[in-house]
């Protein structure tokens, strides 16, 4: 298979402080083209900081990035900005935990789905970028899409707004989507729709993504491939069904053991 | 007090010093003791005349100059600091005191006297507040007493809106319904409970108060209202030195001066207090 | 359309009540008016002979409907001391006053909207660190003492204008517009720096927001994310800010009359203040009333225009 | 029968109003709750299942009167109903210590004068119950990590020693490790002083391990009742199959 993206010894630092802080140590992660790969851990285990660093989202000062992020022939750690920004939102596309307010709340739906054509294809004109939304929006399952484009953030509900959100990071046909915690917020049954669109946009449209989740349960029924965090590390990492059955570390026999067992 | 004085140690995160704060206790820690000393000693007496020595510049002698009857500027702007100093905190009481009161109860208990009350203060805030303690002063009098009570009324509404905000953010916190369940009285609730949660933003509040009471007293005596010659108060002293302007310009600058850096120890401890917590 | 119906009926709702308020108020002052207004020739028969004459033995309320009536017709009463119209007396002053105070508004805008920008993207830079002193002081120097500072720098020292050189504007508009300058810019600069550090942290709230993240992650620039993204909505609180500024620089304008020797309502409001000539001050109070109503409606309205969420909430 | 019922619910109505804003707009009524009929049974953890929105939280308000404005019936056997609720950052007030927060119950008791000593003692034993060391007590909410508030809020709903517990989603702000320790502690607060607990969740799999019996609501009405095992094993209605599929348990 093809490998899209590899990172190898990604080291984040904070400096907020008097002393620094790591945050993620050694990180590494080889990307297939069209698989999906789960990153599961709880709180302040790295894994957010980790996406956000494959992203190129986390802010340039009071933190040290080392290792390497490879994707398409470049660096993304060290490459010049305008690279970088030049596949964000086109070749790598993020969609976050709260879809509640990672709307901007005074601009129109449409205006945001359609933002990632704006930035990338400039030479696209504006009834093309509107078919485009329009068709977008409807494959991730809203209904009235004409009526909901012209609509603002607050007029929709939270599963509306996560599918809005997949819309808009989907646009640009992405080679990489990744996904930080984004049914944590929601419902069950919505949280299960949200799954599912995934799955099928990975497999309609053949895009990698990372899911990033606390919840191993739900890395189960999406992923092929997990990476189990803790503290800034990797714990483990292999395929999902292997690590269910014979976990390596205790680390990872605690967090099956949390999930409480069903037996009907 | 321990939290005050802790705020004035290098931040153990950060590693940084609340300037503002230095800065601010610094200069009005300054003003008032000069204020307190003027209570029993000040170089030449306020009102005393010289007719040998009208309008001098800064000596020596008299460091802010002497004004068109000869007094001593600098006795002067003790004994007027004096007077500002204490409407301002007859006000700030008033307005604090009345607004704490007022925005706690309200936003605690909210119903049709919240909203009767919202409106009202909503309507006098929207009044420009020179204006409004200019209709105040016109309805008491001119003199001292009125235009304290006159600025502490004006005052009322912005603490009485900013406690109610505080209020009703934490009246919807948690600890407020487990309060309630455990049959915690309301007034106890109040003051005990979620009063203490809002001290950092209520004394912010009270020094951006002082800061703005200045201003205003400065501004109301500075048009002849307020407190009356000889025993001048700063604004009013202000006014008579602009007439100098032509022959003596440093007269103003000593009086301006005082009122700036007054109004700036004010601001200065209202943004380092804003830390807080 | 609604709402800005609703609002204006709020609006209405709101200048009946400060109406009501401000007769009564001025009603229960001790003191007669017909006794003011004659002084020490007043007979107890000449007294009653206007008190009648003037309606004054009429009760409260048939005297308040009396007054607001004919107040929205424009007969604001008879000045007890001038013995002449209110109206006529503020109609001259009142363009004087408005001009200072757009002047000073226009001013606080174009200074503070840059800076604030400038300040919030190059935060904790060392030009950030300078402009928030410089504005920290600003905030602390009262509007008349700055007047008098550039009365002394411009008009003695350079003799750029002449202090109390004031011109109508029937005379000589442009000459009138020109003095207005300097008392503008005293007006202005305080305001201009609440607003410059009320933008600065709109803006750098704004920017720590959840949706700022996302419009990065769709490759924009931080340019692009500033203008496009943060800055409505950062805009939002600096508008209600800058609506209440203008009401206050209305207001303000009064004491900056005074150092620049301008003949606006201050003056008429200050001896009717002094000498309790009471239909000129309530007069004058329901003017800058019903102004600053106007001003919190259309507040109201771009409000409106750049927030979807307020219908809602509504 | 009867006697053993703690808490006997009879067709529950409960309406919110929407605090209209201005005196120009309509009053709104949203009617929340729809003839509930619910009974909770001495010493058992009853399991409230249900999405955002259900109508859960206001049953539990109900009950405990921080909302007076229904209709229908609430029978209680004991009039002592504690809560701990969701977050547990915004449970516990910030400006007390945590000794002072739990001894706060028993100093505005108005059934019993405690004493000095006596509010020490209880202080005392529950700090070691809810699995916590007496050093805490001196310190302040922030000094203290997600599931060690979590437990100072359960001590908090304990001091007056209360027969029935409502937990509104005590777990779901924590992280999996830390919610089997919560889970763990009401589990043994449980069998230890006899508490009946009403345990609000989203999550089946929690109800799942620690509860008795299960009501499944949707929008203000109760859709499913009975044990776990036999409702997740044969759910009678759509909703509760789609909940469990969502879960992943079917």
């Amino acid at each position: 298979m093809e490998i899209i993206l590899d990172v190898t010894d990604l080291h984040i630092e904070f400096h907020d402080h008097d002393k620094p802080e790591t945050v993620v140590e050694d990180f590494d992660l080889m990307l297939e083209k069209g698989e999906i790969v789960g990153i599961v851990g709880e709180s302040g285990s790295g894994k957010s900081m980790s996406a956000l660093a494959i992203a190129g989202l986390l802010k340039r000062h009071a933190l040290t990035k080392n290792g390497r992020i490879m994707f398409d022939g470049h660096d993304l750690l060290t490459c010049d900005r305008d690279i970088l920004r030049s596949y964000q939102g086109d070749e790598i596309s993020m969609i976050f935990q709260e879809p509640m307010t990672s709307l901007n709340p005074v601009k129109k739906i449409g205006w945001q789905v359609e933002e990632s054509l704006r930035i990338h294809h400039k030479d696209m004109d504006k009834k093309e970028r509107k078919r485009r939304a329009i068709e977008m929006m409807t494959s991730v399952g809203l209904r009235e899409p004409e009526k909901v484009y012209n609509m603002y953030p607050h007029e929709l509900s939270g599963g509306m707004r996560q599918r809005i959100m997949i819309a808009a990071a989907m646009i640009g046909e992405p080679k990489i989507l990744i996904a930080d915690e984004p049914t944590t917020a929601l419902d069950v049954t919505i949280q299960a729709q949200i799954v599912e669109l995934l799955r099928k946009l990975n497999k309609e449209k053949g895009t990698a993504i990372i899911f990033i989740s606390h919840d191993l349960s739900l890395i189960r029924q999406l992923c092929q491939r997990v990476i189990v965090m803790q503290a800034g590390n990797i714990v483990e990492t292999g395929k999902v069904e292997d690590i269910f059955r014979a976990p390596q570390m205790a680390y990872t026999r605690k967090l099956i053991a949390a999930i409480p067992q069903i037996d009907l | 007090m321990k939290k005050f004085l802790s705020m004035f140690k290098k931040n153990k995160a950060t590693g940084k010093r609340n300037t503002y704060l230095i800065m601010g206790t610094i200069i009005t820690g300054l003003i008032v003791i000069i204020v307190l000393v003027g209570l029993f000693y000040t170089p030449y007496s306020p009102t005393k005349m010289d007719s040998s020595a009208k309008l001098q510049g800064f000596s020596f002698k008299h460091i802010m100059g002497t004004d068109h009857m000869g007094r001593d500027v600098f006795s002067r702007v003790v004994y007027g600091s004096r007077i500002t100093l204490a409407i301002a905190t007859f006000t700030v009481l008033i307005g604090a005191g009345l607004g704490t009161i007022i925005g706690a109860i309200t936003g605690y208990f909210g119903g049709i006297l919240d909203e009767f009350t919202m409106r009202v203060v909503d309507a006098m805030l929207a009044f420009p507040s020179i204006l409004l303690s200019l209709v105040f002063v016109s309805l008491f009098g001119t003199g001292t007493y009125q235009v304290a009570i006159a600025l502490g009324i004006s005052f009322v509404p912005s603490f009485a809106r900013i406690v109610r905000g505080e209020v009703l953010r934490c009246k919807n916190m948690d600890y407020v319904e487990v309060a309630r369940l455990q049959g915690v009285s309301d007034l106890r609730i109040i003051f005990v409970h979620i009063l203490p949660n809002i001290t950092g933003v209520l004394v912010s509040t009270i020094m951006i108060g002082f800061n703005n009471a200045v201003l205003a007293e400065a501004g109301l005596s500075f048009l002849g209202i307020g407190s009356q010659p000889p025993y001048a108060s700063l604004g009013n002293m202000l006014s008579d030195a602009q007439s100098y302007l032509f022959s003596r310009p440093s007269y103003v600058l000593g009086i301006g001066a005082t009122i700036v850096l007054m109004v700036l120890g004010f601001s200065f401890l209202s943004e380092g207090m804003k830390r807080w917590k | 359309m609604r709402y800005i119906m609703k609002k204006v009926l709020s609006m209405a709702l709101t200048l009946f009540v400060v109406s009501i308020c401000v007769f009564f108020a001025f009603s229960l002052i001790p003191g007669d008016p017909v006794t003011r207004m004659f002084g020490t020739q007043a007979t107890p028969e000449l007294i009653e002979q206007y008190r009648q004459k003037m309606g004054l033995n009429d009760p409260l309320i048939v005297r308040y409907f009396r007054w607001f009536t004919s107040f929205i017709q424009g007969d604001f009463g008879t000045s007890y001391d001038y013995k002449v119209p209110v109206a006529g007396m503020i109609a001259e002053k009142i363009p004087i006053t408005l001009t200072l105070a757009i002047m000073s508004f226009v001013m606080m805008v174009i200074i503070s909207i840059p800076i604030g920008i400038y300040t919030a993207k190059h935060e904790n830079g060392i030009a950030d660190h300078i402009l928030t002193v410089i504005n920290q002081i600003i905030m602390a120097i009262p509007p008349f003492f700055s007047g008098i500072i550039m009365t002394f720098i411009f008009g003695i020292v350079f003799k750029l204008f002449k202090p109390g050189g004031f011109v109508s504007y029937t005379k000589d508009f442009w000459g009138f517009i020109e003095y207005l300058i300097l008392p503008a810019v005293a007006i202005a600069l305080p305001k201009a720096a609440m607003a410059t550090k009320l933008l600065r942290g709109s803006v750098i709230d704004e920017a720590a927001k959840d949706y700022t993240r996302t419009a990065y992650s769709r490759g924009n620039t931080t340019n692009g994310v500033l203008y496009l993204h943060v800055l409505k909505n950062a805009m939002i609180p600096v508008i209600t800010f800058m609506g209440m500024a203008l009401a206050d620089m209305v207001a303000g304008s009064i004491v900056i009359e005074q150092v620049f020797g301008i003949p606006g309502i201050s003056r008429i409001l200050l001896t009717s203040i002094n000498n309790r000539d009471y239909p000129v001050v309530e007069t004058i109070i329901m003017g800058i009333a019903t102004m600053v109503l106007v001003i919190n409606l259309l507040v109201d309205i771009i409000y409106r225009i750049i927030d979807p969420r307020i219908e809602v909430e509504d | 029968m009867g006697s053993d019922k703690v808490i006997q619910i009879k067709n529950l109505n409960v309406f919110y109003k929407n605090h209209k804003k201005s005196p120009l707009s309509k009053d709104r009524k949203v009617h929340v709750l729809k003839g509930v009929d619910l009974d909770v049974y001495e010493g058992e953890i009853l399991g409230l299942a249900g999405e955002s929105g259900c109508g859960k939280s206001t049953l539990a308000k109900a009950i405990v009167g921080m909302n007076k404005d229904f209709t229908g019936e609430i029978i209680q056997k004991y009039q002592d109903a504690q809560m701990v609720f969701q977050d547990p950052y915004s449970s516990l007030n910030p400006s007390k210590k945590i000794g002072w927060l739990l001894a706060e119950p028993l100093k505005v008791d108005k059934t019993k004068k405690w004493t000095k000593e006596e509010i020490d003692a209880k202080v005392k034993e529950i700090i070691k119950a809810i699995g916590l060391t007496e050093n805490m007590l001196g310190r302040y909410p922030d000094q203290l990590s997600g599931g060690q508030r979590q437990r100072v809020s359960i001590g908090v709903a304990l001091m007056r020693s209360p027969k029935v517990l409502i937990a509104d989603e005590p777990v779901s702000a924590l992280d999996v490790t830390i919610q089997a320790q919560i889970l763990e502690l009401l589990q043994n607060l449980h069998k230890e002083y006899g508490i009946t607990i009403l345990f609000i969740s989203h999550d089946l799999r929690v109800i799942y391990q620690i509860c008795d019996h299960v009501a499944v609501m949707r929008g203000g009405i109760i859709e499913e009742y009975g044990a776990p095992k036999e409702v997740y094993k044969n759910p009678k209605c759509d909703y509760t199959k789609e909940l469990l599929v969502s879960a992943g348990i079917k």
